[in-house]
């Protein structure tokens, strides 16, 4: 049993047409033992940015403290909030700052950027453990079932999905990849960010 | 047995967390190991071994070649193996790894030959029939965990089919239109199928023995268990036959340029 | 003291037996009757079965090498395993309820694991630990259960194919089988439930839970026994037990089949999805209260607070 | 006296008789139908060591058998369960049942308990009754009768999809209708064919090329194998279940 | 070995523990208090290393003290967790780590609220219904899935308390004999003979 | 108790490794970091340098990205392609670049390669080969067109055509079959997209596209998705699935636009007199 498997718990990520959606698995465990099954793995950052965390959950908490506060002096100091990509950064760099005695979680981002005309474009990515980014443009995933995921998702997913439809894709693949997986589950949260509106949806997974 | 909840159906194992240790700081250390990494120190190294065996098919048959060192370790032993060796009429077979085991192999072919020869039957064994046995003493080697170090190459023409495969200590076998064992597998594998993939049907002999040349030649570059010295084993309709030793053209004029490992220009 | 010539000398009677040795895959010995009307049985054929060790110093510690994923979760050999089964004899027979989910490390391997193994129609054999290790040994049993009842012209008792069972495999004991499983069936004696392990241990008892997930099941199934439940009750408790440990157990789920022994053999009653039992309960099935298992299903819409509702 | 082939010293301990040779293989069972795939490619690390090497079998007109793990092992096994159904010909003057087959193959798993062959089978054929039928085994023999079910490599990137898109899970239907227990041929073979080239994309040790076997029933028609490019029957009767394979290229990257 | 357990009920919060104080396979005491009051309204049961225990639970008690007498109100619950499991976290990558497990009752008497958080220890934190720590986990939390009543009266509550006891006595090969159980509701802080 | 400050000193933060070695010894494995299996190339011409990378990121066997670049920026005219743990390779190049525009600026003249490669050397070094980057470095200065590889734990080659990573190997042969000195800029660039491909369709740690950047001294240029060679062919079907298909039981929606209505209260008022 890997210290990524210890308390279970995945997160996907994917884009859509002007919308992006991150969901994750809702388990809390104690390897086998299922503790919680109300254990989101994914928070707000802003008003369009969701950062999604899987790995050991204490590291979950504690870097879910850590990056609201970075990102609150952020805000304080640029007078702006944080756009996508400089908070991808700064999850990259706060995980690299421990190179050599690493946060135990795998960060998946997802957000809608502001270009100079004031479009919302999607942006996603993901890191691993020690903070190496990675950029992708159809979705990024972590956690105990991210190989599934990978699967499942490069399956289901479309370019171009409205957000309705990316509900559908999202859902659907998160669902099934979990079913398959003994660590992650037991219920599962997703969040479409569109640019008026966040829409976030307590799907009815296995319960086993 | 283990009867811990999370422990159940695992095989048996009583020198591992024996009585339920459920929270990891009273666990027993077992720090993390890798059966397939760690499992294949071969502390057992073959002795005297030998490197890198290429072969392809071409237009009318199959070109194989092998230098003709032995190592002891990283010394150069025997610089006048032959590592080609052919088997019947229609066959040769290239060995890298342990001399010693495929002198044995060897062996055990000769005796193979005469047997068929001696029933008189009017059959004589092909290049597949030789593959499949040896594949067969090699993976039943593997079984009895007693393996023959090897990696063999077995080539020929025979009915005018032409034949090219792989056997390893494993019993692996695979085949393909250009095989390369060794260190030759990382080096001149991706040379020799730019070169043949899909014209195994168009080349001369002439083209055939340039590509195996450019790959030892290219072998010889980088492989510091090889030799510049090596035999070329052509197998035709006709049969088979093994070239004297040759050496490589080498040109190393670009050194001359290059002075140090950074900072350094004089 | 010619052993050295022996042995290499490519002429000698030894050499040839050595060659003979080197090509002959050793692992079977092929019978006639392989050739006849028997053949297809693989290793069963011969009636005791053989089978093939490494050779290696310490083949247990050979087969662990390869095959516990929990001493190296990159072992490529992975036996699927985790389980929860449950048996209970009750006035009215015998209640076998199991999950059917096998995984792999933390892959799910299947969700539609048949765990309970019909080895003949008064006898159930339930299925724990390693799943190849339990349906070849209890298929074997069913084979020697018949010949039982060929010889002697009556049904062979649950004690004593529980004691065959338990004998067979205590002969491998330490060789790295991993079994336990419930043998449950109605004899001369009537109801009758005994637990069997790799172990050799074998216990006639009244209420088993084996696998991954046993303690949660025995934390309903404890609260909720008497051995005076009726049949829809007891049925009713296997489900729940099961449901239970599907929950909570990572290992364990999936579905829950569950099968009761009465006198005239036992009766395959159903399977029931253990998502669906969480959310919707089991179905229109006697006994049920129609109604989710699931925690938050149950107390839905009551909170601890005592705080006013607000209002929305 | 001791000779070559006692059994091995303390030396030989470090030997590893098993290694993998990646790949991925599946198979999924229709009404009257099944398919058995199987990705070509055969690598060893980081090494390919060559683009063609077959996983899927043919072992009779009506029955398939796909292995994947150690290929030595998985050759071998093959090569043992053909001697066997020859022999079971021989006796019997007919073809081993499908089902029959399985369990032969789990019991010549398991004689290997202790020293296991380290092969993932899964055997997909024509039933007695004319259904379809997939049964998939671990590496010493335990089995079941399935509708779809992936192995190898990339086992867990496939059968996800695949229990999304054959066994419907977790998709409500729309209002007043229902999911198709089986699905049809031409729909089975595309998403077999997706569901390796998606593995290809995320997985380094499937690609080069994709071997699909189809088994129909006896008498079945070969509706929604026609206009499919590279149809090769291997069928030795025509009037008794039909086999073909298909071929498709897959990435070489 | 050790247990504990901890349910909300209508109103209130009961926690449990075992009261031995083991060496090995000794036992040391028989009616050890593994449940400490931090405030007026705060509970908290703890397991784990023996030593760690105790010098955690009261550092614990004397920082949120010193918040009390600092601030002249006590810590709520959800704050109390928060830096309890922070404290933990923040042990955990010191040299000589707490290995404590928490079972953490309150109930806020400004939102009329009990709460229970369940904290291990590496600082792992979730807001639940009912907990339990040790052994005991493997038997009761599916009996408590089955049995518990986020409504239930305080005898209710007990009684439920005391099914999980029986099968943790029943099915737990070295289980612990006795119990201390307190609860906590708006009244403050009482224990409670079972 | 070790404080919680949020305020870190720079460079690398230790505080973990108690705790982690901790667990590490208790038989939970530590997870394994996004690696490149990667080939990275370069090679010397007439005018300047080439370098390639393909852009295949892995997780063990599984591919985490399937397009991700390896040809880091250090300055207008140095490069640098990065294999081993990916992370490493990024910080290490990033930090490299940041000094070396430093050291641009207080000296005044255009960057040296061999500054880099002493910089990158040196970094290394201090490090043992933990952080794990090995490295091709190459640009061209005032001195000429120059190229070096950097290994994991500080040791640096010079040689006029390198390859790393891999599929450094396969790229290898492509090289020693076919390189020559003073090749145009189009030979060079085909025999790096040759010594690339050699390492995406033989190494299974390689494989996606080609990335290429040729240095001269007047020019940088880079060619990112140089030749695709492995588009994904398109599926068979389409996937969408039919609005409803999932089951939920709660929804709530945050709405972002802020609205605001405007009541006016206490009569009409009255239009103000402008006149």
């Amino acid at each position: 049993m890997s210290i990524m498997e210890y308390n279970g718990g995945s997160v996907i990520a994917m884009v859509g047409k002007g919308c992006v959606a991150i969901g994750s698995d809702l388990r809390l465990g104690n390897q086998a033992l299922t503790v919680a099954t109300n254990f989101e793995k994914v928070f707000p950052v802003t008003d369009r940015i969701y950062l999604g965390m899987s790995g050991l959950a204490t590291d979950v908490v504690t870097l879910r403290e850590q990056f609201r506060f970075r990102v609150n002096m952020y805000t304080i100091k640029e007078e702006r909030d944080i756009e996508p990509e400089a908070f991808a950064h700064l999850v990259s760099s706060t995980l690299y700052e421990r190179r050599f005695g690493p946060y135990f979680i795998e960060p998946v981002m997802a957000g809608l950027w502001k270009t100079q005309k004031g479009e919302h474009k999607p942006y996603i990515a993901a890191a691993d453990l020690i903070g190496c980014l990675n950029f992708a443009k159809d979705f990024v995933v972590a956690g105990t079932a991210s190989e599934k995921l990978f699967g499942v998702a490069e399956g289901l997913w479309e370019p171009d999905l409205e957000p309705e439809d990316l509900f559908e894709t999202i859902s659907q693949t998160l669902l099934n990849g979990v079913d398959r997986d003994a660590f992650s589950g037991w219920g599962a949260i997703i969040h479409v960010i569109t640019p008026d509106k966040v829409i976030t949806r307590t799907l009815k997974g296995r319960m086993d | 047995m283990d009867h811990f909840p999370t422990n159940w159906g695992r095989p048996r194992n009583d020198a591992f967390d024996a009585y339920a240790t459920f929270p990891i700081h009273q666990r027993p250390s077992n720090g993390p190991k890798d059966a397939f990494s760690q499992g294949v120190q071969r502390t057992q190294q073959p002795i005297v071994t030998g490197t890198s065996v290429l072969a392809i098919k071409f237009k009318d048959g199959i070109m194989m070649a092998a230098d003709n060192l032995a190592s002891y370790g990283s010394l150069a032993r025997f610089k006048d193996v032959q590592r080609l060796q052919p088997v019947g009429e229609y066959t040769v077979i290239g060995a890298g790894g342990d001399m010693s085991d495929f002198q044995y192999i060897q062996s055990l072919l000769d005796d193979l030959v005469v047997e068929e020869f001696t029933n008189q039957d009017g059959h004589g064994l092909g290049p597949k029939e030789i593959h499949e046995y040896l594949s067969q003493v090699m993976y039943g080697r593997r079984t009895k965990i007693n393996p023959l170090w090897n990696s063999i190459l077995v080539g020929g023409v025979k009915d005018g089919q032409r034949f090219l495969a792989y056997v390893d200590l494993l019993g692996t076998t695979y085949s393909a239109s250009t095989l390369a064992t060794g260190y030759g597998a990382y080096i001149a594998q991706p040379l020799l199928r730019r070169a043949v993939e899909g014209r195994e049907d168009t080349l001369t002999q002439e083209e055939a023995t340039k590509i195996i040349e450019d790959c030892m030649r290219v072998l010889f570059y980088r492989d510091a268990r090889s030799l510049n010295k090596y035999q070329i084993a052509t197998i035709t309709a006709s049969g088979a036959s093994i070239s004297d030793s040759k050496a490589l053209e080498t040109s190393w004029g670009f050194a001359e340029g290059i002075r140090g490992y950074g900072a350094q220009t004089q | 003291m010619n052993t050295f010539v022996n042995q290499f000398s490519t002429s000698s009677a030894l050499s040839v037996i050595r060659k003979a040795q080197a090509l002959v895959d050793d692992d079977e010995e092929f019978s006639d009757a392989a050739w006849g009307s028997e053949a297809g049985f693989g290793n069963l054929a011969k009636g005791v079965p053989s089978f093939s060790v490494p050779a290696v110093h310490d083949p247990t510690a050979f087969l662990r090498l390869h095959t516990d994923d929990h001493a190296d979760p990159n072992c490529r050999i992975k036996i699927q395993h985790g389980t929860t089964t449950l048996a209970f004899r009750f006035q009215g027979g015998v209640i076998v309820a199991v999950d059917s989910r096998a995984t792999a490390g933390s892959y799910i391997a299947s969700g539609t694991v048949k765990k309970v193994i019909e080895i003949n129609p008064y006898l159930l054999g339930t299925m724990a630990g390693g799943a190849a290790d339990c349906q070849y040994w209890e298929t074997y049993l069913g084979i020697q259960c018949r010949l039982h009842e060929l010889r002697n012209r009556e049904r062979i008792s649950v004690a004593a194919a529980s004691k065959y069972l338990s004998n067979l495999v205590y002969s491998y004991k330490g060789m790295g089988l991993s079994m336990g499983t419930m043998i449950c069936g109605w004899d001369k004696t009537g109801p009758a439930v005994f637990y069997v392990d790799s172990d050799g241990t074998r216990l006639k008892g009244d209420l088993f839970s084996v696998g991954s997930g046993s303690t949660f099941a025995y934390g309903v199934l404890d609260q909720g026994y008497r051995w005076d439940l009726t049949d829809e009750e007891a049925q009713e408790l296997g489900r729940r037990s099961i449901y239970a440990a599907g929950h909570r157990d990572a290992f364990s789920g999936n579905t829950c089949n569950l099968y009761h022994v009465k006198e005239d053999g036992w009766r395959f009653l159903g399977n029931y999805d253990i998502t669906k039992m969480h959310y919707e309960g089991p179905g229109d099935v006697p006994g049920s209260a129609k109604t989710g298992y699931g925690y938050d299903v149950r107390v839905e819409g009551r909170v601890s607070s005592a705080a006013p509702a607000v209002a929305s | 006296m001791s000779s070559l082939n006692d059994v091995a010293g303390p030396q030989q301990r470090q030997f590893n008789p098993y290694t993998e040779n990646g790949g991925t293989i599946l198979a999924i069972a229709g009404t009257d139908f099944s398919v058995i795939a199987g990705d070509t490619r055969q690598s060893e690390g980081y090494n390919i060591q060559t683009r063609y090497a077959p996983k899927v079998f043919r072992l009779t007109d009506r029955a398939v058998l796909a292995v994947n793990g150690f290929a030595a092992d998985g050759n071998m096994f093959v090569k043992k369960v053909k001697q066997r159904l020859e022999w079971y010909r021989h006796a019997h003057a007919k073809d081993m049942p499908l089902h029959a087959i399985a369990r032969l193959i789990q019991t010549m798993l398991y004689a290997r308990r202790f020293f296991p062959y380290y092969v993932y089978n899964i055997l997909g054929g024509i039933e007695d009754d004319g259904s379809g039928a997939v049964y998939s085994f671990d590496p010493v023999g335990s089995y079941e009768r399935e509708t779809c079910r992936a192995a190898g490599a990339a086992q867990s990137l496939v059968q996800p999809f695949l229990d999304n898109q054959i066994y419907f899970k977790n998709q409500q239907p729309a209002p007043g209708t229902s999911f198709p227990a089986h699905l049809p041929l031409p729909i089975v073979l595309k998403l077999v064919i997706d569901s390796f080239t998606g593995a290809t994309e995320r997985h380094i040790e499937v690609g080069d090329g994709l071997e699909m076997y189809v088994v129909l029933a006896k008498g079945r028609d070969l509706s929604g194998l026609e206009g499919i490019v590279g149809l090769q029957e291997l069928s030795t009767k025509s009037d008794g279940e039909r086999i073909f394979v298909i071929r498709r290229e897959l990435k070489k990257d | 070995m050790e247990c504990s357990f901890a349910l909300t009920g209508k109103d209130y919060v009961i926690v449990a523990a075992d009261t031995t104080a083991a060496r090995s396979i000794v036992k040391m005491k028989g009616d050890e208090d593994k449940i400490k009051t931090l405030g007026p309204h705060l509970l908290m049961a703890y397991s784990g290393e023996p030593g760690d225990t105790v010098q955690f639970a009261e550092y614990v008690e004397r920082n949120i003290r010193l918040y009390q007498i600092r601030n002249l109100y006590p810590l709520r619950p959800a704050s109390a967790a928060s830096w309890i499991r922070r404290s933990l976290a923040d042990s955990l990558r010191s040299r000589s780590p707490y290995s404590v497990n928490l079972l953490l009752g309150g109930y806020d008497t400004a939102a009329q609220t009990p709460s229970l958080y369940w904290i291990d220890y590496l600082g792992t934190i979730a807001t639940v219904p009912f907990a339990c720590h040790g052994y005991g986990s493997y038997f009761a939390l599916s009996l408590l899935d089955r049995y518990h009543n986020p409504e239930g009266s305080l005898e209710e509550g007990l009684e439920t308390l005391k099914r999980c006891i029986d099968e943790v006595a029943k099915r737990l090969v070295v289980s612990p004999g006795k119990y201390k159980v307190k609860v906590v509701d708006k009244d403050g802080i009482r224990e409670i003979e079972l | 108790m070790a404080s919680a400050s949020v305020y870190n000193p720079v460079g690398f933060d230790f505080s973990n490794q108690v705790r982690n070695q901790f667990l590490q010894e208790k038989g939970l494995p530590l997870p394994k970091a996004t690696s490149t299996g990667t080939t990275i190339v370069g090679c010397l011409f007439k005018d300047g340098i080439v370098l390639g990378a393909d852009t295949r990121a892995t997780e063990g066997p599984i591919v985490a990205d399937k397009n991700c670049e390896k040809i880091h920026y250090i300055t207008d005219s140095i490069r640098c392609c990065g294999a081993g743990t990916a992370a490493d390779t990024e910080f290490t190049t990033a930090l490299i670049s940041s000094n070396m525009e430093l050291h641009a600026l207080s000296t005044g003249r255009k960057p040296r390669v061999v500054t880099a490669m002493t910089m990158l050397k040196q970094m290394l070094f201090r490090y043992q080969g933990h952080v794990g980057a090995a490295l091709v470095l190459g640009g061209v200065d005032a001195t000429g067109p120059h190229l070096f590889t950097i290994h994991p734990h500080g040791s640096t080659d010079k040689l006029p055509y390198v390859t790393m990573g891999s599929g450094s190997l396969a790229a290898m042969a492509v090289f020693e079959s076919a390189w020559k000195p003073n090749m145009t800029r189009e030979e060079a660039l085909d025999l790096v997209r040759d010594a690339i491909f050699a390492g995406i369709f033989n190494d299974l740690g390689s494989g996606s596209n080609v990335d290429a950047c040729v240095i001269t001294a007047s020019h940088t240029e880079m060619l990112r998705n140089f030749v695709k060679p492995n588009e994904r062919v398109e599926k068979e079907q389409r996937y969408k699935f039919r609005r409803g298909t999932t089951a939920w039981k709660k929804e709530s929606i945050k709405d972002l636009i802020v609205s605001e209505e405007i009541t006016p209260i206490g009569g009409q008022v009255e239009a103000m007199d402008v006149s």
